[in-house]
C-alpha cells in the first residue's frame, strides 16, 4: 500500500502568508504539495466552523496561517483569530480530535522559507497520526 | 427561603405602573413538576412559589420571538418585564445585557439568593410515576419531599443538580430587588474536566461521537438555553447550510460544536442545555471546558457584570501563543 | 389466539433465534432508553423496565434517502432497495397502535413506497404494560396497557417467565420458528394475565375526557387561550420528534462534489422555519400559531381526515418537554372553555 | 408501486424574462425529456427542482391546450428559484406532478369569468385565460383584471395586450403608484375591480395575488352580490412532498398541495387560519 498523503487545507492570509507561499514558489523551495490553498482576507475572518467543516469534507488537517502578531493589515485580525484558535485547538482536543490536526502559524510576505517548513512540519504531524475518517460526511 | 417575602417584592413589582408582567414559578401539572408562569396581576401571586424544585431558567423567555408582550390590555403600554433571577439567571441577563441583547430598562429583576435545585431526572429516579403534587422543602442539608401524605428525607447531595454543585455564583449579580439573605458559594471545580483530558485520544472521540450519534436534533438544547437568542440561527439557516437537516454523527458532531463555541466565553453555567436534552447527552461538559479555559486563558468569566466585552472581541498582546508555529 | 410461556432466561435464546431479522429493541444508552437495531443481544441488554423513546423510526427513520443522483441524472431510487425483514421487539402498546395512526397518511392516493414497503416487512412484538408511567393517558385515548392492536405478538411479564399471546399470522411465523423456547400456557397463567391488566389499567392516574374535543376545537381557532398555552413553550422539537404519530417531514438535497441525495428527514410543525415562506412571511410566525396547529391536527385535522385522533396517550411529549407544557393539562383546558 | 418522490426530467426551451428589478420574475418554457405529455388541468401546479438544490411548488402558466410544453413563471425568492433563474435554454431540471385539484373549468361551461390578479399571481390565472380562448365558444365574456406594483412588473404584458384586439376580451390594468406613460388605472388592484364593477350574473371570479390583495378581492367581490361559489381563489404555502404528506402546507384539515391550491371561497372561508 502506498504511503498516506494527507489532505491538508491551508487558509492563507491575503497579505502575508499568501504572499509569503508565493515567494516561497517563485524561490524555487519545495515543500509537500499536500496543502490546498484558500486565500482569505485575513486570519480575522476565519470562522472556527470553517475548520470542523473542512474536516468533516475529508480534511486530515487543517492549517491557519497569517500575520506575525502587530503586524495585521487590518490590526487586529490576527490577534482575535489567535484567541479563537486557541480555543477551538482545546475544543476539538476535548471532543478526542487530534489538535494536531489544526494548526497555526504566523508567515510574513518575506518568509517564504519558513512557509515551506511549515508545510512540511504539518503535513509530517499528520502523516504520523493518520488519516481523520471518524467522523467525515458520509460519501454520498 | 421565604416564599412570603418573595411573593410580597412580586406584587409590589406588579403594582408598578411601569412593569408588564412578571415570570415566575408556579406548580406544575404533575410530580415534581415546576412551570414557569406569567403573572398579570397582583392577586394571581397567590400561585406564584419558588422551592429546590425551580429549576427551569426564566431567563431564556426574555428573548423569545415577541418578548412576551402578552395581552395585557391597559398594561400593554408598559415596557418593564419582571422576572425572578437565582444567580445564574442574573449572569445570563448580564451576558445579555453586555452583548445589548434586550436594554436594561426593559427589566426589573428580583433577585433570589439560590441554594441549589433538585435535578429532576434524579428525583423522578429516586421517586418513579408520582403523579400526585409533590412539595420539596430544605431543611439542615437535607430535602423534605412530601408526595400526597407521605413524607421523604433524602441528603441534599443525592439530588443536587450537578451544575449547581459547582456554582460559584448563587446569588444575583443584577437585581433591583433582593429577596432573602445571601448564600455561600461553592468552590469552582474542574476535575471532571481535567480528568477527561487525561483519556487518550481515541476514547474521549468514541465517547463523544456516541453521545452526538444520539441527538435527535430537537434543537431543546439551543432553546432552552438563556444565551442561544440568535434571531437566525445558523441551525436554521439553508443558505448557507452549515449543518444539514440529515441526522447523522457527523452532522450531529458539527451542530454541537458550534453551539458549544458559539457559547465559548458566554455560558453562563446554569445547566439549561443539558436538563432540556430528551437524549441525557452531557453537554455541559463541552461548555464547562470551554469555561475553564475561557478562565485560565483570558481570565474572563460570562456575565460577572453588564458592562464587559466577550473574551472572544477583545485581545492581549500577550496572549499565549505557544501552539503557533 | 393461541398462548405460551417464555422463561425469562430464554429471552436471549429467543432473540438470537430470530437472527435472520434486523432486530430493534429498547437499549438502555447512558441515561435513557431508546429502540435501536441489536447486532447481538447477548451483548445488548434488552431494557423493558422502561418507556423507551423513537420506536417509529424502525419504520419512518429520522433520515431517510430518497434517492441518489449525479451529473447524469437520478441513479437509484431507494425504495426499490430491498431490506431485511424487520423485528421490533418489546414496543410498547401504544407505539403499536401508533403506526396504525400513521398508516393511512402513507397510503392513500399517492401510497408512499418507504414507508409501506418497511411496514409490511416489520413485526411488531410487543410488551404490555405492567406498570403505567406518571403520565400514560392512553385509556383516554381508547388504549390500554395491554392493548393488542396493531400487534403480532404481545409479551406480559408474569413472575419470572413471559406469557406471549399470538395476535397474528405473522406473530404465528414467528412463534413457529421460535418454537424451541416456548413452553404451554396455562389457564391459570391467563387468569394472572387478566389480573395484571385489570390492575395496570387502574393504576393510570391521569386521563382526559375527550368526549366532543373536535366540536369545541371548530369555535375557538381564535381564542387567546391558544397565546397563554404557548407563552412558556420555547419551540423546540422535543414533543414532536418524540411522539410516536407524528410524521411529518422535510426534503432537502445534499451534494458532495460529484454525487448528491435527496434526504427526507423528520421536520416540527414547532420550529419557525416549517412553514416560512421563501418571500418571509410565515403563516404561522409566533408559538402560539405553532402550538396551536400541533393540538389541532392532533385532535381535529386527523379526524376530518382520517376519523381518528393524531395521538396514542404515551404521554412522552409531557414526561420530556422541559417546561411542562402539558397536552393533559392543555386539553382539559380547551374542554373547559365556554 | 409507484415512486412519487421521484421527479421526472425535463428541458428548458425558452426563458423568458417578464420582469425585471428587485424581484425578477422569468417564464420557463419546458418540455419532459420523454416527450410525454403531462395532462394537467388549468390551474394544477407542479414540483419543479433541481437535483443538487431542491424542489419548489410552481403553478403551471400554460394551459393544457397547448400541447408538447409547458411553461412556469417563476419569481426569484429562495434557494431553488435563484438556481432556477441562473439556468439557460437547454438545461434540464425536474419535474414531478402535476399536484393539487385545478380549476373546475368544466363546470364554468357557458359562464362569464372574471380573472383578478395580482403581480405574479397571475401566472394561475393565465392557463384558464389560454383555456378560455381555445375553447371560446364553451364560455361566455372574459374581463381580465390585472395590477402590479409598477409597469415593470407586469407579466406577460404583451400578450395580455394583444388579447385587447379581440372584441370579447375586456382587459383591464392597474399599477399601483403612477408612471408617466401610464394611461390606465392607478391604483391597487382591489380598488380596481370596483371601478370595472363586473356583473355577477352568470359569472365565475377568480382571484389570485398577494394575501392581503385576495382578502380585499374577495371582500369587493361579496359587495358586488357575488355569492360564495362563484368566487375561486388559489393558496400558497410552503410545501416540499406536494402529495399531502409532509405537514407543511395545511390551511385548517386541507392540504393545498392535494386538496388544493384552487379553493371555492364557499370552502375557504370555513377553514380556519385562512
Amino acid at each position: 500500500m502506498s504511503e498516506f498523503e494527507p489532505n491538508i487545507v491551508a487558509f492563507l492570509c491575503n497579505w502575508c502568508s499568501y504572499a509569503g507561499a508565493d515567494l516561497t514558489g517563485t524561490s524555487r523551495i519545495h515543500y509537500p504539495p499536500n496543502v490546498k490553498v484558500i486565500r482569505v482576507m485575513c486570519t480575522g475572518r476565519m470562522n472556527p466552523l470553517f475548520v470542523v467543516q473542512a474536516l468533516r469534507q475529508g480534511a486530515d488537517g487543517v492549517l491557519i496561517s497569517g500575520c506575525h502578531p502587530g503586524e495585521c493589515h487590518y490590526l487586529k485580525g490576527n490577534y482575535l483569530a489567535r484567541r479563537r484558535f486557541m480555543l477551538m485547538r482545546n475544543l476539538l482536543g476535548f471532543i478526542g480530535i487530534n489538535p494536531l490536526r489544526l494548526r497555526m502559524s504566523w508567515v510574513s510576505a518575506s518568509e517564504g522559507k519558513k512557509f515551506a517548513d511549515v508545510v512540511t512540519t504539518v503535513t509530517e504531524d499528520i502523516k504520523k497520526i493518520g488519516p481523520q475518517q471518524s467522523f467525515t460526511r458520509e460519501a454520498v | 427561603m421565604n416564599i412570603q417575602k418573595i411573593r410580597d417584592e412580586a406584587s409590589r413589582a406588579l403594582g408598578r405602573k411601569d412593569v408588564k408582567y412578571l415570570i415566575g414559578y408556579q406548580k406544575g401539572s404533575y410530580g415534581f413538576r415546576v412551570s414557569p408562569a406569567f403573572f398579570q396581576t397582583k392577586e394571581e401571586v397567590e400561585r406564584l412559589i419558588f422551592s429546590p424544585l425551580c429549576q427551569v431558567s426564566l431567563a431564556p423567555y426574555l428573548t423569545l420571538e415577541e418578548v412576551v408582550p402578552l395581552p395585557g390590555e391597559e398594561k400593554q403600554k408598559a415596557s418593564k418585564v419582571a422576572l425572578l433571577a437565582r444567580g445564574c439567571d442574573s449572569r445570563a441577563i448580564n451576558q445579555i445585557l453586555a452583548e445589548k441583547g434586550i436594554p436594561r430598562d426593559r427589566l426589573f429583576i428580583i433577585g433570589i439568593p439560590c441554594e441549589g435545585v433538585i435535578d429532576r431526572r434524579k428525583i423522578e429516579a429516586r421517586f418513579p410515576s408520582v403523579t400526585e403534587p409533590a412539595e420539596v422543602r430544605e431543611e439542615n442539608g437535607k430535602y423534605i419531599i412530601a408526595i400526597g401524605d407521605q413524607s421523604h428525607e433524602v441528603p441534599k447531595e443525592e439530588l443536587l443538580a450537578d451544575a449547581c454543585k459547582v456554582c460559584r455564583y448563587p446569588n444575583p449579580l443584577i437585581y433591583d430587588k433582593l429577596t432573602g439573605d445571601k448564600v455561600a458559594p461553592h468552590q469552582a471545580n474542574y476535575d471532571d474536566i481535567t480528568s477527561w483530558e487525561e483519556k487518550p485520544l481515541e476514547e474521549r472521540l468514541q465517547f463523544w461521537l456516541d453521545q452526538f450519534s444520539r441527538c435527535i436534533r430537537c434543537y431543546a438544547c439551543r432553546n432552552a438555553c438563556p444565551l442561544c437568542y440568535s434571531t437566525v440561527c445558523i441551525l436554521d439557516r439553508l443558505d448557507p447550510q452549515w449543518v444539514k437537516r440529515s441526522n447523522d454523527t457527523s452532522e450531529n458532531l458539527m451542530f454541537h460544536v458550534s453551539r458549544a463555541f458559539h457559547l465559548a466565553g458566554r455560558c453562563v453555567s446554569c445547566g439549561e442545555c443539558e436538563r432540556a436534552c430528551p437524549m441525557g447527552i452531557p453537554l455541559m461538559k463541552l461548555n464547562r471546558k470551554l469555561e475553564k479555559d475561557v478562565n485560565d486563558l483570558f481570565s474572563y468569566e460570562a456575565g460577572k457584570d453588564a458592562e464587559s466585552k466577550s473574551p472572544m472581541t477583545t485581545f492581549h498582546v500577550e496572549d499565549r501563543e505557544d501552539f503557533i508555529l | 389466539m393461541s398462548a405460551l410461556i417464555l422463561p425469562k432466561d430464554r429471552l436471549t435464546d429467543f432473540l438470537l433465534l430470530l437472527h435472520e431479522y434486523t432486530l430493534w429493541a429498547p437499549v438502555q444508552r447512558d441515561t435513557v432508553t431508546l429502540f435501536e437495531v441489536i447486532k447481538d443481544p447477548k451483548d445488548s441488554p434488552v431494557d423493558l423496565e422502561h418507556q423507551a423513546s423513537l420506536a417509529k423510526r424502525s419504520i419512518f427513520p429520522q433520515s431517510e434517502e430518497l434517492f441518489s443522483f449525479d451529473q447524469s441524472g437520478i441513479l437509484n431510487d431507494a425504495s426499490k432497495e430491498g431490506s431485511r425483514e424487520n423485528i421490533i421487539f418489546g414496543i410498547r402498546p401504544c407505539d403499536a397502535r401508533s403506526f396504525r395512526i400513521m398508516d393511512p397518511v402513507f397510503e392513500g392516493t399517492m401510497p408512499d413506497p418507504y414507508y409501506l414497503n418497511r411496514r409490511q416487512r416489520t413485526v411488531l412484538v410487543g410488551i404490555a404494560c405492567r406498570e403505567p408511567f406518571a403520565n400514560c393517558f392512553c385509556t383516554s385515548l381508547g388504549g390500554s396497557p395491554f392493548s393488542q392492536e396493531g400487534l403480532d405478538l404481545i409479551l406480559t411479564e408474569l413472575d419470572g417467565r413471559f406469557f406471549v399471546e399470538v395476535l397474528s399470522e405473522k406473530g404465528k411465523e414467528i412463534v413457529e420458528k421460535t418454537a424451541s423456547v416456548f413452553t404451554p400456557a396455562s389457564a391459570e397463567d391467563g387468569k394472572q394475565r387478566e389480573d395484571l391488566a385489570k390492575r395496570s389499567e387502574g393504576a393510570i392516574k391521569r386521563k382526559v375526557d375527550l368526549e366532543g374535543i373536535t366540536e369545541k376545537l371548530n369555535g375557538i381557532f381564535e381564542h387567546p387561550v391558544w397565546k397563554q398555552m404557548a407563552s412558556k413553550c420555547t419551540a423546540c422539537g422535543i414533543c414532536t420528534y418524540t411522539c410516536p404519530t407524528c410524521y411529518c417531514f422535510d426534503m432537502q438535497d445534499e451534494t458532495t462534489l460529484r454525487k448528491g441525495r435527496r434526504v427526507r428527514n423528520w421536520d416540527s410543525c414547532m420550529f419557525a422555519e416549517y412553514t416560512l415562506h421563501a418571500s418571509g412571511h410565515n403563516p404561522r410566525p409566533t408559538r402560539a400559531e405553532r402550538l396551536r396547529n400541533r393540538i389541532y391536527h392532533k385532535f381535529k385535522f386527523n379526524v376530518d381526515n382520517f376519523g381518528t385522533f393524531g395521538c396514542v396517550g404515551c404521554g412522552r411529549c409531557i414526561s420530556l418537554c422541559p417546561f411542562n407544557v402539558d397536552l393533559i393539562e392543555n386539553l382539559s383546558t380547551i374542554k373547559s372553555l365556554a | 408501486m409507484n415512486n412519487p418522490y421521484v421527479p421526472e426530467t425535463a428541458t428548458i426551451l425558452d426563458i423568458r424574462e417578464e420582469a425585471s428589478g428587485q424581484r425578477p420574475i422569468k417564464t420557463f418554457k419546458v418540455a419532459l425529456t420523454d416527450g410525454r405529455d403531462f395532462n394537467h388541468q388549468p390551474g394544477q401546479c407542479a414540483m419543479v427542482g433541481i437535483l443538487g438544490i431542491g424542489e419548489s411548488m410552481i403553478s403551471i402558466a400554460s394551459s393544457p391546450t397547448k400541447k408538447g410544453y409547458l411553461e412556469f413563471s417563476i419569481m426569484r425568492l429562495g434557494k431553488v428559484t435563484s438556481a432556477l433563474h441562473a439556468c439557460e435554454a437547454g438545461d434540464t431540471i425536474t419535474i414531478r406532478g402535476p399536484y393539487g385539484n385545478g380549476f373546475p373549468v368544466h363546470d364554468w361551461k357557458g359562464k362569464n369569468i372574471i380573472t383578478v390578479g395580482g403581480g405574479i399571481g397571475q401566472a394561475p390565472l393565465r392557463p384558464i385565460i389560454q383555456y378560455i380562448l381555445d375553447n371560446r365558444n364553451d364560455f361566455g365574456t372574459l374581463d381580465v383584471i390585472y395590477g402590479a406594483r409598477t409597469s415593470q412588473d407586469l407579466c406577460f404584458k404583451q400578450e395580455i395586450l394583444e388579447l385587447e384586439k379581440c372584441d370579447d376580451v375586456k382587459i383591464h390594468l392597474s399599477i399601483d403608484v403612477g408612471e408617466p406613460d401610464w394611461t390606465r388605472f392607478v391604483g391597487f388592484v382591489p380598488t380596481n375591480l370596483m371601478q370595472v364593477k363586473p356583473s355577477p350574473e352568470n359569472a365565475i371570479a377568480i382571484t389570485c395575488g398577494p394575501v392581503v390583495m385576495i382578502k380585499y378581492v374577495i371582500k369587493n367581490l361579496l359587495a358586488l352580490e357575488f355569492s360564495d361559489t362563484q368566487i375561486f381563489t388559489t393558496l400558497e404555502n410552503r410545501m416540499k412532498c406536494g402529495i399531502g404528506k409532509c405537514g407543511r402546507c395545511n390551511v385548517g384539515s386541507l392540504y393545498v398541495c392535494k386538496d388544493g391550491p384552487v379553493f371555492a371561497y364557499a370552502t375557504l372561508k370555513n377553514l380556519p387560519e385562512y
